[in-house]
């Protein structure tokens, strides 16, 4: 269980946003909304640890989350704005690294599976720097399949695919949320999300 | 149609130069071994030996061939680059290619047989002198050229980098040549010259002239050998990723 | 996965990412070696002067090679966001720093050091000058590798801070080309180069144990 | 048009350029560019007073004289028209012999002699057979008798 | 809006950036200070071997230093996607490279040149040598940076850069090198540094014709 | 008039698409589709006269554009995938400097309008570093409100907008065409150009 209380969010000496509560609990999906600039990828940097708030609390299972750091870190699973792709790696490299770096064990198998899921079983040995736009992001969306960590934290997951790419992680997430995890997300495309948004939080800008 | 009644730009694709190649290279190995051999029984068994130097001259039937090479491989590789960047011929780009490791194995011999010379001769393995240094330089020229070609992923962008390193590079080319006539230097003036008459007693002379050849035989028959080699792998490159984009 | 196993995999990963490529390791070295060579150029081939200068050149080469290096430790992680994934990786980062550092090291900084011997016999150092110089090298080029990463993270993005950092951490070099160019010549005037190289021992011991925390909370500041 | 005139223009600068970096270029080979003197430009004065540079020249025959108990050697660098006398202490080249051609490296001393570090040996560009070069040599000698007479 | 008034503006944009990564310039500056003062430190003060190796060593650190910030010419501009904007302005290319190339040696390289009388002091140079070498980094350093940019183009985006660009670039550095030390080397021994002084000439003239053509070439290539 | 005769992109040996004939004329838009990496980029790219097609040409107003690249590049904007900021800069500077090295004078007044139209008017003068993902996109956005040349090439205009931006933009675009200009698109969001999509290119990948 995610509980954010009364945080606050500098940014500059300008106030992003501030007394922010909720809770995220196991099946339920966060769609953070607001206008460009409102603050929502601050917030998710927050709710990761990547960033302090100026004030407010974060917990996790009950700790808070700057001073339990690794137990939460092995929890989470945070997707930035950008792929996170190591461009001289190759397509399965970096579904190996970014997974084995994340502490999860799979069978090669596992690799192979989450890349066909994506498409991209064909250019497994293709650098990363040769993939489009589009193809970088399905790369990310890749390790999903492999992570069974609770909580998710995405940040415009949704950028950059075609539909079918969409529809695809669209049926992952509820899965997960089946599972008994946890989303958080951000995205513009709201209609995507109609389905499964359980809770909205807004932020007005 | 051109000379001999033979359509001369149909060899300009690599897939129909790539069996065209393949049959030269036999007839230049052949001629490579031949001259080669008959070079290297007249620089061992016939050529006398040096009214100064005795028998280490004989360095000269490897070191002043090699060195020529190394000039002359350069200009020809930065021909093809040329003509490659003004015309969009891929097989230019593939032939400078072929050309460098060879033109950089020759300076490195030019190099090495230079020092081992020097060092019975002047009394140094080494000095810097214009001529070695800008021949130094020439190695360098080679492998910078060798080292962006590898460094680059795109085949395409490879050459045309490639190509224009190349051509900046031709300028040490004639700095080389004519570093013994504008500078004083320890190395010595040109033996051989087209303007006069070599200062070279005549079976010396031939040998110097018969290994050159030879290590110009021996240049074609690798840099067509290499080429072959890129065309082929590139071939496969496009016909792996063709066939790999079909199935998905 | 225990902590070990996932230093072993960003080792991997760093190993990976630096060897991709044959000729980068070919070119460092290259760099190394052609800059060395400039000097007698510049300076003229005097054996004499060669010899004074070359431990001096010899340590200004690998600092510039390493500092050339240090600028895809951090940067190119940074830029495309994986550097944010290895602050959340389930190890502490200092120890993750650490061996980023130390694959730099291997790759960068330990080739310098092979070379060197062969270098400073070209500059006419005797077999003792050349060895005392190689040994210097071996405990000087990871402490630049360890104040470099500092650098490094410090200026990563940030802006009005990035000239302050330049003038802290670029100084830090100073004592190390100092002791690590004195050892070598110490031992080029018959003295004991003893005194140096503990310097250098005692840089690196402190750089070892300090320098990835201050690297990795310069990182976290960097990212926040 | 238009795009004529500048590519006209672009070739102007370009000859230009050309023309201006061969005409400094001509200007800088008649000065010594890599230090290099002759006994006679010694003799005049023209080589640096201060630094490191080169002469070259012919040792002279019999000029050359080695120390009883050390590698120092003494000799002449001659152009046939002034000498240098030269000190080195080292091992010489080879092919280093009176009559031969050399190139030394080094400094002026104050008493006017040439302090080198380093002597190679210089030989021209002919290769011939001993033979050869014994009736090469025959033939000269035969040729400044006649003048001489 | 005419060329002219179009290149301005790129002149503008280029010492605005640097004067805003104020960290950069220092570090490359700071460089060359200390190669250039770690002699002295290292070799030991011994008057006469300063004053012969000085120009030699402020020649290569100047070489070194300016190819330490040739990473910054193009990279960034390839990275953030503003390269390709500046392919389509509306002006020829090679215009366009000579401004992006005058800018980078206002920064980086006049401010060396503006330092190595100082530091020439500090060798004991006399006056008159100093002013030579002064002379001969004023000629040689923009060569260095037209020379340089082709480099830098050249291996835009290709992993290992860095040091890739080292490995072109150094070698067509090595005239450079040679004529410049040579200029100061010659007025130290009390001959006439002009015809080195008219080589280097030589070489930027040609260089400035030439140079940002082959850069312009290299660049479209990269972004091919 | 932009007309394409049977262009062929090959990448890394790869033919991407080949054969592709089209003729853009005033007022339209044609909205180039495709799944993720099928081509659109290296295809806008090659309009841009940034890269060589592997055979076919492009022409504009009857010249090929390689050939009379000055003349093209005066009447064309090309907006790739990424924003092309320079971060040291701020957002003012930003507008300042990309309208003028592409040639077009205007009043400082008209920049303020423009920022003002994509909603950055407050942040002017801050370093575009510290802009949001869909703040960065919407100051590349802003060069439109100054931009009057005919030929308008944009990559993924609406990744990271928020529902007013997509709107602005989309509004924007029809201004232009009424006005004469030409545009030519990706995007993955296919609903939002329903309106005005007057042709479509399907590159099939
Ligand atoms: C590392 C040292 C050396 C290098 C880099 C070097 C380089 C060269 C080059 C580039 C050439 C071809 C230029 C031309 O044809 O004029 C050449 C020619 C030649 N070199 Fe060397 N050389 C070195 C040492 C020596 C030594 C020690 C000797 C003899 C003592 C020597 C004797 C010759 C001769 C006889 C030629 C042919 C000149 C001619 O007839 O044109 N070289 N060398
Ligand atoms: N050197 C190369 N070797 C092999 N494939 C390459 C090379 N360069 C590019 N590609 C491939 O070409 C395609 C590039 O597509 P492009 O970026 O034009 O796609 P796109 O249609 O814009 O896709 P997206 O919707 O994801 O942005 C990718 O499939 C990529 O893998
Ligand atoms: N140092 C700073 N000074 C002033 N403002 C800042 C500073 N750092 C960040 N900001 C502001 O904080 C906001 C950051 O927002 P954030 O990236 O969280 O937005 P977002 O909601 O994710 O927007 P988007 O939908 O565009 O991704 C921006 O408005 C930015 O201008
Ligand atoms: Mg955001
Ligand atoms: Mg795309």
């Amino acid at each position: 269980m995610l509980v954010v209380e009364r945080l606050e969010c500098l940014r500059g000496g300008r106030r992003l946003f501030h007394d922010v509560n909720f809770v995220v609990r196991a099946r339920e999906l966060l769609h953070v909304q607001g206008p460009n600039g409102s603050g929502k990828t601050s917030l998710l940097r927050i709710l990761a640890g990547l960033s302090r708030p100026a004030s407010g609390t974060v917990s996790w299972q009950g700790c808070d989350i700057f001073d339990a750091r690794e137990a939460y870190v092995g929890d989470l699973l945070y997707w930035g704005d950008q792929p996170a792709l190591k461009d001289d790696l190759t397509v399965m490299e970096n579904l190996l690294v970014t997974s084995r770096l994340a502490g999860i064990v799979t069978a090669p198998a596992s690799l192979k599976a989450a890349l066909e899921m994506v498409g991209l079983a064909r250019h497994a040995n293709l650098p990363a720097r040769l993939l489009s736009q589009g193809q970088r992001r399905r790369l990310a969306l890749a390790r999903l399949w492999l992570d069974a960590r609770p909580l998710w934290i995405l940040d415009e997951p949704f950028t950059a695919l075609d539909a079918p790419a969409v529809a695809l992680l669209e049926s992952r997430l509820e899965t997960h949320l089946a599972d008994g995890g946890m989303v958080v997300l951000t995205t513009h495309q709201r209609s995507i999300l109609a389905a499964h948004a359980l809770c909205t939080l807004n932020l007005t800008g | 149609m051109g000379l001999f009644g033979i359509n001369w730009y149909r060899y300009a694709a690599p897939q129909a130069f790539y069996p065209l190649a393949g049959k030269m290279i036999p007839w230049f190995a052949a001629i490579a071994v031949t001259l080669g051999i008959s070079g290297l029984y007249i620089s061992l068994c016939i050529a006398p030996t040096d009214f100064q130097q005795g028998e280490v001259y004989r360095i000269i039937f490897v070191h002043v061939p090699a060195a020529w090479m190394s000039m002359f491989i350069y200009l020809v590789m930065a021909g093809w680059a040329g003509i490659g960047l003004a015309l969009n011929a891929r097989l230019s780009f593939m032939m400078a290619q072929a050309l460098a490791p060879t033109g950089a194995m020759f300076t490195l011999l030019a190099l090495v047989t230079g020092s081992l010379w020097g060092r019975p001769t002047w009394g140094t393995w080494w000095v810097w002198d214009a001529r070695l240094t800008s021949e130094l330089i020439l190695l360098f020229l080679y492998i910078g050229f060798m080292a962006l070609q590898s460094a680059i992923e795109d085949p395409r962008r490879a050459d045309r980098a490639g190509a224009v390193l190349a051509l900046v590079g031709v300028v040490n080319v004639p700095i080389i040549y004519f570093s013994v006539e504008w500078w004083n230097t320890l190395h010595q003036g040109a033996s051989i010259g087209l303007t006069r008459a070599p200062a070279m007693a005549a079976p010396m002379l031939w040998g110097v002239l018969l290994m050159a050849l030879a290590f110009w035989a021996y240049t074609i028959v690798v840099a067509l050998m290499r080429v072959r080699c890129v065309i082929a792998e590139r071939a496969r490159e496009a016909h792996w990723l063709n066939e790999m984009r079909e199935s998905t | 996965m225990n902590t070990l196993a996932i230093l072993r995999w960003l080792l991997w990963r760093e190993l990976m990412l630096t060897l991709r490529r044959r000729s980068d390791l070919v070119a460092v070295l290259f760099f190394f070696v052609i800059s060395v060579s400039l000097f007698p150029l510049g300076v003229g081939a005097e054996p004499s002067l060669l010899r004074v200068m070359g431990p001096g050149v010899l340590w200004v080469a690998a600092l510039l090679s390493v500092m050339l290096s240090l600028g895809r430790l951090f940067a190119a992680d940074f830029a495309d966001g994986t550097l944010e994934q290895l602050l959340l990786m389930p190890v502490p980062l200092a120890l993750a720093v650490s061996v980023k550092i130390m694959a730099h090291w291997l790759v960068f900084g330990l080739p310098l050091v092979l070379l060197a011997p062969l270098l400073g016999l070209q500059f006419g150092l005797s077999w003792q000058e050349a060895g005392v110089l190689t040994f210097s090298l071996l405990l000087g080029t990871p402490s630049l590798s360890l104040i470099g990463a500092i650098g490094a993270a410090l200026t990563l993005g940030v802006r009005g801070a990035g000239v302050l950092v330049a003038l802290l951490v670029l100084p830090l070099y100073v004592p190390v080309l100092i002791f690590g160019a004195g050892a070598a010549a110490a031992s080029a005037a018959d003295i004991s180069p003893q005194g140096a190289l503990s310097l250098l021992g005692a840089l690196l011991v402190l750089g070892t144990a300090f320098g990835p925390y201050a690297t990795a909370a310069a990182l976290r500041i960097a990212l926040d | 048009m238009k795009a004529r005139h500048k590519r006209l223009a672009f070739i102007a600068v370009g000859l230009i350029a050309l023309g201006v970096a061969t005409a400094l270029v001509l200007d800088a080979f008649r000065s010594n560019l890599v230090f290099f003197y002759t006994p006679t430009q010694v003799a005049n004065g023209e080589a640096p007073q201060g630094g490191r540079f080169r002469i070259g020249g012919l040792v002279e025959p019999g000029s050359l004289k080695r120390a009883a108990n050390s590698l120092e050697v003494r000799f002449v660098v001659t152009d046939t028209a002034k000498r240098v006398e030269v000190v080195y202490s080292g091992v010489l080249p080879d092919l280093f012999k009176e009559g031969g051609g050399t190139v030394v490296q080094g400094r002026l001393a104050a008493d006017g002699s040439f302090h080198a570090d380093q002597v190679l040996a210089k030989h021209d560009e002919n290769y011939m057979p001993p033979e050869a070069a014994e009736a090469l040599k025959q033939a000269r000698r035969v040729q400044t008798t006649v003048e001489v007479e």
